[in-house]
C-alpha cells in the first residue's frame, strides 16, 4: 500500500465528510474540489490517467464552475448560514447516519474479497479507451449526446421560464 | 289501305284526347269541342269506310292488322294486334256514331263548364279505349280497353269532385268493376295457360278442339262471365250504375248506357265458341239475366229520379241481352245492343236537356207538363221510351226484344243427363219484363211531361249543337230495327246473316202467338200507365203509401246497404284495426321486451358492481391513505425510502 | 503493481457512497444535496475504473466518460431548476417545501 | 378503355367535386349559380353518356356479357375488382340513371341545407349502387352492398323529416344486419369452395360451379335470401321500410325506392336462384307464399294509411311481393315479369314519391286529410298524380300491368289457387291508388288553401318523359326482356347439368 494512495484516499474521505457538513455553499464547493482532486490522483493510480484528466478538467473545471456560478447568482448570505446551522442539529443527524451506516456496512460485508490472479498493471491509455468508445460503444456514444442535448434544452427551457418570469 | 285505317281509327279520338288534355287551359271550349268531334268524327267516317270494304270483301273476311309483338317469350305470346271481323264492326259503328252525336251534344251541354278539357279528354280517351276493346284480336289487348274504359268511366263518374258522393260513387263504380276484372284477369291466366296464347281465334279453336278440360272451359267461362257481370252492372254488381249517374250526363249516355257497360256482351258474344262448350255457364248466364232484368224494371217503376230510371231501364235492358247470350242467340244480343244503344242514348241525351233547361232538377215528381214548353224534346223522349218499351212494329226494340224473346223460347239447357231447364219460363219472365218495361218507362213520360204544370219552368232553348244529335238518334231509334224481322212478319235477317252468314237464326216454326205476345206486351203496358199516370186526373199522383217493399225497392232491394254491412264496414273496421302495421309492431314489442330485459341484466349488473365498487373504492381509499402518507412529496423522504429499499434488498441478498 | 487493489477501491467507494448518501438525506439545502450527489456518482465512478484496472479493460472508462456526461447532465439541470425555484419565491432552496410531487390534494 | 370502372367510380369523385364546388360557391338564392346542383348534373350526363357508349358499342364476340373487367385486389385471399355487365344489370343502371336525373330535376334543388354534402351522399349511393350491380366477386359485392348503405342511412338521418333518426336507425339496422347474414353465407360459400377445390376466390363464375351438399347450399342460400329479402322487402323484415320511406328527404325516398329496393330482387335473381338453383327450387313455394303474403299484406295496410308516402311505402312491399312470386316461380317467364315489374316500379313509385314530396313541400303536411282538392290548384301535379296512381294499380298499357302479368302468368303454371289469391291483391290495389287519389286530388278543394304553385312546364315535361317510358315499357316490353334476361343462365345451367351427373 503506499503512502501517497493512502493520503489521497483519506483527504477524499475526509473531503467529503465536510463537503456535506459545510454551512456555507461555497466552503462546501471548494471541499468538493479538493475532494473530486484527491480522487483524480487515486485514479492516475489506478493507471487511468485519461479518466483522472477527465476528471481534473469537467469534474473539477467545468461543473463545479457552474456550482460556483449558481452560487453567485443565489446571492446567499448571513441568514441563509444561520438557517443552515438550525437544520444541521445533531438530531437530524441520527437517521440518515444510521441508515447510510447500515447500507455501507452491509456493502462492505458483502464485498467479500476478489482473489485470483491479477493482472499485470498496465495503463489503459486514451487510445484504448477511443478504440472502444467509437468502435463497440458507439451507439452509447450517441445515447450520452442525445442525454446531453436533452440536459441542454431543459437546461435552456427551465431558465427561460426564469426569465419570462422576471 | 285497311291497315293504315286500323290503327288510325283508335289513334284519332287518342291524338284528340292528348291535344285536348295537353293543352288545358289554352284553349276556348268551342275549340276544345271542335278538336274532340273532330277527332271522334274521323274515326266515325273511318270506320264507315271500314265497314264497306269489309262487306264489300268475302262474307267470312276479317281484316287483322298485328302492330308489334307485346310479350313474346317462352309459353305465352301476345301482340298488340287489331282485328276487324263482323262483330266488331258492329260494335265500332256504334261506338263511333253513337260517340260521334253524344260528343257533337256534349260540345254544345258542357260549353260553360270550367273543366271541359278534362272532360273531353277522357271522353274521347274513352272513344280510343272502347276502340281498342272491341278491336282487340287478343284478349289480352281487349284487357287493355276493358281496364281503359273503366278507367274513364271512374273518372268521368267523378267529375265534379266538389261533392263528396259523386267521387264516392266514382270508386264504387271503379272498385266494382275491378273485382270483375280481377275475375276476368284470372279467366285470361286459365286460358293463357291452357293454350299459350290469348288470341281470340286461336283460343276458341283450342276450346274447341277439345284442347281444355270441360271443367276448365266451365271455370274459364265463368272467370270471364263474372267479369262481364260487373262490367255490365248485372246481379250481383249491378249496384254501382245507378249510382254513376252522377257525372254529367253525356257520360251517361256513353258510357254507362250506350257502349261502356255493353263491353261485357261483346265480351261474351265475342267468346260464344267459349260459353257454347260450358253449359251450365250458360244457364247461370241466362238465369243471373232473366233475374236482372226483373228486378231492373221493377226497381225503375218506383225510382222518382229521371236518370235513375234510365240508370235502372240501363240494367233492365243489360239483362235482356245476357238472357240472350245465355241462350245461345247472341246476334240477338248484340242486335239489342246496337238498337239499345240508339235509343237509350236517345232517353239520356233528351233527358239531360231536360234537366238542363229546368235548371238542374231530376226529380220527376217536381218536372211535369213539359210537353208545352218543350215539345221537341217531349218528341224525342217519346220516341226513345216507345223504343225502350219496344211499341210493335215501329221502333227499333220491337225487333231486337221480338229477336231475344223467340231466341229464349226455343231454348234449351242439358245441364245434366236428366234435368234440362225449358226457355218457357225465362220468356215468361222476359214477356213480364218486356210490360213492365213499357210501364215504367211510359210513366215516366207521362208524369214529366203530361200532367199538370209543376213549379219548375223551363228555360232558355236547347241549342242546335244537342238537337241536332236527339233527331239523328230519334231517327235510328224508330227505324234502326228494321234490317231484322221475326219469321212471322216478311222474314228479314239482315243482321244475324250479317254477324253470322253460315247459320242465320230462322225460327220457321215459331207459332204466332209468340210474336202477338211479344207485341202486345208493350202496349199493354202503355195502356196500364196512361190509366195510371196519364189521364188528366191520374189514378196515382205519387208513389201510394210509400209500402215496406217500395221503400226497399227505391234503395234497389237494400243491396247497397247489405254489401255495405257486408263487405264495406268489415273491411274499413279491419284497415282500421290493422292500421298500425302489425308485424311492425310485433317487432318493435320484441325490440322493446329485448331492450326491458337487458335493461333489468344491466341494472342488476350494475347493483352487484356497485357492491364491488363501494367496497373496493373503501379498501382502496384506506390504502391510499396510507400510501399517501408515505407518498409526502419530500424528495428527502424519497431518497431515504430508495435508501432503505436498498438496504433491505441488500440485507435479504446477504442473509440469504 | 497498483497502488490499491481493487478491494481498496471498493473500500474507499463504498466509503464515499455511503458519506454521499448521508449528505442527501441530512442536507435540506438543494445544493448541498446535489454535490452530495455528485459524490455518490464519483463513487460509482470510481468503482468502474477500478474495476477497468483490475481486469484490464478500456470499457471502465468508458463507462466512466458516460458517467461524467450523465453527472454533467444532472448537475446543469439541478441548478437549472434551482435558479427557477429561487427565482419564483422559495429563496430558502429547502427541499422539504417543494412537495409538488405529493400531486393529490395539493389543490 | 375499360369503361366499367369509370361507370361505378365516376358518381363518388362527382360528388366530391360537387362537395367542393359546394364550399368554393356557397349555395345562393339564385338557382342559376348553384354549382354543386350543375356538377352534379354533369356528372350525371357524362356518366350517361358512358352508359349510353356501353349499351351500343359492346364488343360483338363478348356474348351476353357487355363487359368485363378484372384488376387484382387482394390476391392472396382470392379477391379482385371483377365487374361484367349483362342485360340486367344494364337495365337497372339505366333505371338508376333515370330516377337520378328525376331527382336531380324534380328534388335535389329543394335541399338547401348543406346542399353540398347532400349531393355528395347521393352520388356514393350511386356508386354503391352501380357497383352493386356490376360487381361479380361477391367480396366486392358485399363491399359495395354496405357502401350504398351508409350515405343512405347519413341522408335520412341528417336530411329527413320528423322522426327521421329512429327511422334512420331502424333502416340501418335491419340492413346492415342482414348483410352481415350474407356475409356469413359468402365466406361459407368460399370455405366450401377452398375445402373442395383448394383454391382461394371469391370470383362469382367460379363459385356457381362449387358442389354442395343440398343442405349446405340450403343454408347458404338462406343466407343470401335473408339479406335480399330484407332489401326488397319481403313481408316479416319489411318493417324498417315504411319509416324509412317516410322520414327519408325526397330524393332518398325516390333512391330507396326505386333502386335500393332493386338491388335485393337483382340479388335474388343473381345470387339466389343463379348460385344456388335446386336450393332456390325447394325453397320456392315458401318465397312464393312470402311474395303472396308480401302483396296481400302490404296492399291491405297501403289501404289503411293515411299519411301519403307511407302509403305509397306499403304499396311498393306489395309490388315487391310480385317481384318475389315472379323470381321464384322457377320459371323464365316469371323472372321476366319480375324484371320488368322492377322497372316499372322503379319508374311509378320514383315519381309517386316526387309527387307527394312536392306536396309536402307546397302544404308541408303529408296527411291526406289536410290535403284535398289539388286538382283545381295544381291541374298539373294532379295529373301527374293521376297517372302514376293508376299505373301503381296495373292498368294495363302500362309497365306495372305487363310485369304483372307476367308473374301471374307464370304463377298460374305452378299454382292456379296462389295466382287467384294474388289477383285479391289487385283489388287491393285499386283501392288504395284511388282512395290516394280521391283523398288528395279529387276531394273538394279545402276552404284554408292558400294559393300553391304548380309544376312549372320544365318539370311537367320532365314527368312526361317517365310516363312515355312507362307506356313504352307496358306496351312494347318486348325489347326490354330480350335485353334484360340475365345472362348468365348458361352458367346456371351447367352448374344444374353437373349438379345432375354426379
Amino acid at each position: 500500500m503506499h503512502a501517497l494512495a493512502l493520503l489521497a484516499a483519506s483527504v477524499t474521505v475526509v473531503g467529503a465528510v465536510m463537503v456535506i457538513t459545510r454551512r456555507v455553499a461555497v466552503h462546501a464547493v471548494l471541499y468538493l474540489v479538493v475532494t473530486l482532486l484527491s480522487l483524480a490522483v487515486i485514479l492516475v493510480m489506478q493507471g487511468a490517467s485519461f479518466a483522472a484528466m477527465l476528471e481534473v478538467i469537467i469534474y473539477a473545471g467545468a461543473i463545479m464552475v457552474l456550482f460556483v456560478f449558481v452560487i453567485m447568482m443565489l446571492n446567499l448570505g448571513h441568514p441563509d448560514s444561520a438557517r443552515e446551522k438550525e437544520w444541521l442539529r445533531p438530531r437530524a443527524w441520527c437517521g440518515p447516519g444510521l441508515l447510510a451506516a447500515i447500507v455501507c456496512a452491509e456493502l462492505l460485508y458483502c464485498m467479500g474479497t476478489f482473489s485470483g490472479p491479477a493482472r499485470p498493471f498496465a495503463p489503459i491509455t486514451a487510445h484504448d479507451v477511443g478504440l472502444s468508445l467509437f468502435g463497440r460503444y458507439v451507439l452509447m456514444v450517441e445515447l450520452a449526446s442525445f442525454l446531453l442535448l436533452a440536459g441542454l434544452v431543459s437546461a435552456f427551457h427551465i431558465g427561460r421560464n426564469r426569465v419570462g418570469g422576471n | 289501305m285497311g291497315e293504315i285505317l286500323l290503327p288510325l281509327l283508335i289513334l284519332c279520338p287518342l291524338a284528340a284526347s292528348m291535344i285536348v288534355s295537353v293543352s288545358a287551359g289554352r284553349m276556348g271550349a268551342c275549340a276544345i269541342g271542335t278538336v274532340a268531334c273532330t277527332g271522334v268524327g274521323i274515326s266515325a267516317v273511318i270506320s264507315i269506310i271500314l265497314s264497306i270494304t269489309l262487306l264489300s270483301g268475302p262474307p267470312a273476311g276479317v281484316l287483322q292488322v298485328t302492330l308489334w309483338p307485346w310479350m313474346h317469350i317462352a309459353g305465352f305470346s301476345a301482340d298488340i294486334a287489331f282485328m276487324l271481323d263482323r262483330v266488331s264492326m258492329v260494335m265500332i259503328l256504334v261506338v263511333t256514331i253513337v260517340g260521334l252525336l253524344i260528343h257533337v251534344y256534349a260540345a254544345g251541354y258542357m260549353r260553360d263548364d270550367p273543366g271541359i278539357a278534362r272532360f273531353f279528354g277522357c271522353m274521347t280517351l274513352f272513344v280510343a279505349a272502347m276502340l281498342v276493346l272491341v278491336l282487340a284480336s287478343d284478349l289480352l289487348c281487349l284487357f287493355i280497353g276493358w281496364e281503359g274504359v273503366g278507367l274513364c268511366s271512374y273518372l268521368l263518374i267523378g267529375f265534379w269532385y266538389n261533392d263528396p258522393a259523386n267521387t264516392a260513387a266514382a270508386r264504387k263504380a271503379f272498385y266494382m268493376t275491378r273485382m270483375g276484372d280481377v275475375a276476368l284477369l284470372c279467366g285470361l291466366l286459365l286460358l293463357a295457360t291452357a293454350t299459350g296464347s290469348l288470341r281470340i281465334g286461336a283460343v276458341l279453336a283450342a276450346v274447341t278442339n277439345g284442347q281444355l278440360a270441360p271443367s276448365g272451359v266451365n271455370l274459364a267461362a265463368l272467370f270471364i262471365l263474372v267479369g262481364a257481370l260487373a262490367k255490365s252492372a248485372q246481379i250481383p254488381f249491378q249496384t254501382w250504375l245507378p249510382d254513376a249517374m252522377a257525372g254529367p250526363t253525356p257520360t251517361s249516355a256513353l258510357i254507362h248506357a250506350a257502349t261502356m257497360v255493353t263491353a261485357g256482351i261483346y265480351l261474351i258474344a265475342r267468346l260464344h265458341d267459349l260459353f257454347a262448350m260450358a253449359t251450365p255457364i250458360m244457364a247461370l248466364t241466362a238465369i243471373l239475366g232473366t233475374l236482372t232484368l226483373l228486378m231492373g224494371a221493377c226497381t225503375a217503376l218506383v225510382q222518382s229520379d229521371l236518370k235513375r230510371i234510365l240508370a235502372w231501364s240501363t240494367i233492365s235492358q243489360l239483362g235482356y241481352m245476357f238472357l240472350a247470350l245465355g241462350c245461345g242467340v247472341w246476334q240477338a244480343a248484340l242486335f239489342h245492343l246496337m238498337t239499345h244503344a240508339f235509343f237509350k242514348a236517345l232517353l239520356f241525351l233528351t233527358a239531360g236537356a231536360v234537366i238542363m233547361r229546368t235548371g238542374h232538377e231530376q226529380d220527376i215528381f217536381r218536372l211535369g207538363g213539359l210537353r208545352h214548353a218543350m215539345p221537341g224534346l217531349s218528341a224525342a223522349f217519346a220516341v226513345g221510351a216507345s223504343a225502350l218499351a219496344g211499341l210493335p212494329l215501329v221502333t227499333a226494340g220491337f225487333y231486337s226484344k221480338e229477336m231475344i224473346l223467340s231466341g229464349v223460347w226455343h231454348v234449351h239447357f242439358g245441364l245434366t243427363r236428366e234435368w234440362t231447364l225449358s226457355g218457357h219460363p225465362l220468356w215468361g219472365i222476359a214477356l213480364l219484363g218486356a210490360f213492365l218495361t213499357a210501364l215504367y218507362i211510359f210513366r215516366c213520360v207521362f208524369i214529366v211531361f203530361c200532367g199538370k204544370k209543376q213549379g219548375t219552368s223551363a228555360t232558355g232553348r236547347t241549342s242546335r249543337l244537342m238537337s241536332i244529335p236527339l233527331g239523328c238518334l230519334c231517327f235510328l231509334s224508330l227505324c234502326g230495327g228494321v234490317i231484322e224481322m221475326p219469321d212471322t212478319l216478311p222474314p228479314l235477317h239482315l243482321f244475324s246473316t250479317l254477324l253470322d252468314p253460315k247459320t242465320p237464326l230462322s225460327h220457321a216454326d215459331e207459332p204466332i202467338w209468340l210474336v202477338l205476345a211479344g207485341a202486345l206486351a208493350p202496349l199493354a203496358g202503355l195502356g196500364v200507365a196512361w190509366v195510371l199516370w196519364g189521364r188528366a186526373t191520374p189514378v196515382m199522383h205519387e208513389i201510394p203509401g210509400q209500402a215496406a217493399i217500395i221503400r226497399l225497392a227505391r234503395t234497389g232491394w237494400g243491396m247497397d246497404a247489405l254489401y255495405d254491412r257486408v263487405f264495406v264496414q268489415p273491411f274499413r273496421l279491419l284497415t282500421w284495426l290493422t292500421h298500425h302495421d302489425v308485424l311492425a309492431h310485433a317487432i318493435t314489442a320484441t325490440g322493446r321486451l329485448t331492450q326491458a330485459v337487458s335493461g333489468r341484466i344491466f341494472q342488476a349488473r350494475t347493483g352487484f358492481l356497485d357492491i364491488l365498487s363501494i367496497w373496493g373504492s373503501r379498501g382502496t381509499g384506506w390504502m391510499a391513505y396510507l400510501l399517501g402518507q408515505l407518498d409526502n412529496g419530500r424528495v428527502r423522504w424519497y431518497a431515504a425510502w430508495i435508501a432503505g429499499g436498498l438496504c433491505a434488498g441488500l440485507a435479504m441478498a446477504v442473509l440469504s | 503493481m497498483p497502488a490499491f487493489s481493487f478491494n481498496d477501491i471498493l473500500l474507499l467507494a463504498t466509503t464515499l457512497f455511503s458519506v454521499g448518501l448521508a449528505g442527501v438525506l441530512v442536507r435540506r439545502n438543494m445544493v448541498f444535496m446535489l454535490m452530495s450527489l455528485d459524490i455518490m456518482l464519483n463513487a460509482a465512478a470510481l468503482v468502474f475504473v477500478g474495476a477497468g484496472a483490475r481486469w484490464h479493460d478500456a470499457t471502465g472508462q468508458v463507462m466512466f466518460v458516460l458517467i461524467l456526461a450523465l453527472a454533467a447532465v444532472e448537475t446543469a439541470v439541478g441548478l437549472a431548476i434551482i435558479l427557477c425555484l429561487h427565482a419564483h419565491g422559495r429563496p430558502t432552496l429547502d427541499a422539504d417545501t417543494g412537495n409538488l410531487l405529493r400531486g393529490w390534494n395539493h389543490g | 378503355m375499360n369503361p366499367l370502372p369509370a361507370l361505378v367510380l365516376l358518381p363518388v369523385v362527382g360528388g366530391g367535386l360537387a362537395w367542393l364546388a359546394e364550399h368554393i360557391q356557397p349555395h345562393t338564392t339564385t338557382p342559376a349559380r348553384d354549382a354543386s346542383w350543375w356538377v352534379v348534373l354533369g356528372i350525371l350526363t357524362v356518366e350517361t353518356l358512358l352508359l349510353v357508349m356501353v349499351t351500343f358499342h359492346h364488343p360483338a364476340h363478348a356474348g351476353p356479357w357487355l363487359g368485363h373487367f378484372s384488376v387484382p385486389w387482394i390476391p392472396a385471399m382470392g379477391i379482385a375488382i371483377r365487374l361484367d355487365m349483362d342485360g340486367l344489370s344494364l337495365s337497372l343502371i339505366w333505371l338508376s340513371l333515370i330516377l337520378c336525373f328525376l331527382c336531380v330535376f324534380l328534388a335535389t334543388r329543394q335541399v338547401t341545407v348543406n346542399a353540398g354534402a347532400f349531393h355528395f351522399l347521393f352520388l356514393a349511393t350511386l356508386t354503391g349502387i352501380i357497383g352493386t350491380f356490376l360487381a361479380t366477386d361477391l367480396f366486392l359485392f358485399f363491399f359495395f352492398w354496405e357502401l350504398m348503405l351508409v350515405p343512405m342511412f347519413v341522408l335520412i338521418a341528417a336530411w329527413g323529416h320528423e322522426d327521421r333518426q329512429r327511422a334512420a336507425m331502424k333502416f340501418f339496422m335491419f340492413t346492415q344486419g342482414s348483410g352481415l347474414l350474407m356475409l356469413l353465407s359468402i365466406l361459407g360459400l368460399v370455405i366450401a369452395h377452398y375445402q373442395e377445390s383448394g383454391e382461394l376466390t371469391f370470383d362469382y363464375f367460379t363459385l356457381a360451379h362449387t358442389p354442395l351438399s343440398p343442405a349446405v347450399s340450403m343454408l347458404l342460400m338462406l343466407g343470401f335470401f335473408i339479406a335480399f329479402a330484407v332489401k326488397l322487402p319481403v313481408v316479416p323484415v319489411h318493417v324498417w321500410l315504411p319509416d324509412a320511406h317516410t322520414q327519408a328527404p325526397t330524393a332518398a325516398s325516390v333512391l330507396l325506392a326505386g333502386i335500393l329496393l332493386k338491388t335485393g330482387g337483382y340479388g335474388m335473381i343473381r345470387f339466389n336462384v343463379m348460385l344456388f338453383p335446386d336450393a332456390a327450387s325447394h325453397f320456392a313455394p315458401i318465397a312464393m307464399g312470402l311474395g303472396v303474403a308480401g302483396i296481400l299484406y302490404g296492399a291491405w295496410l297501403s289501404c289503411a294509411q293515411d299519411d301519403v308516402k307511407r302509403l305509397i311505402a306499403y304499396s311498393s312491399i306489395s309490388h315487391m311481393g310480385f317481384v318475389l312470386l315472379g323470381i321464384f316461380t322457377g320459371s323464365r317467364m316469371g323472372m321476366q315479369g319480375a324484371i320488368i315489374q322492377m322497372l316499372a316500379h322503379g319508374l311509378s313509385t320514383a315519381a309517386l314519391f316526387l309527387i307527394a314530396g312536392a306536396i309536402q313541400d307546397r302544404l308541408h303536411t303529408r296527411d291526406m286529410y289536410r290535403i284535398g282538392g289539388l286538382w283545381t290548384a295544381m291541374p298539373r301535379l294532379s295529373t301527374a298524380g293521376l297517372f302514376f296512381a293508376v299505373a301503381s294499380l296495373g292498368m294495363p298499357g302500362l309497365g306495372n300491368f305487363a310485369g304483372e302479368f307476367l308473374v301471374l302468368l307464370a304463377t298460374w303454371h305452378v299454382s292456379p289457387t296462389t295466382a287467384t289469391l294474388t289477383t285479391a291483391g289487385l283489388v287491393l290495389s285499386a283501392i288504395y291508388a284511388l282512395r290516394m287519389v280521391n283523398r288528395i286530388f279529387l276531394a273538394a278543394s279545402r276552404p284554408d288553401q292558400h294559393p300553391i304553385q304548380d309544376f312549372p312546364v320544365r318539370q311537367m315535361a320532365v314527368f312526361a318523359c317517365i310516363m312515355v317510358f312507362l307506356v313504352v315499357l307496358g306496351l312494347y316490353p318486348q325489347p326490354f326482356m330480350m335485353f334484360s334476361a340475365p345472362s348468365p343462365l348458361s352458367v346456371t345451367a351447367v352448374t344444374s347439368r353437373e349438379g345432375a351427373t354426379p
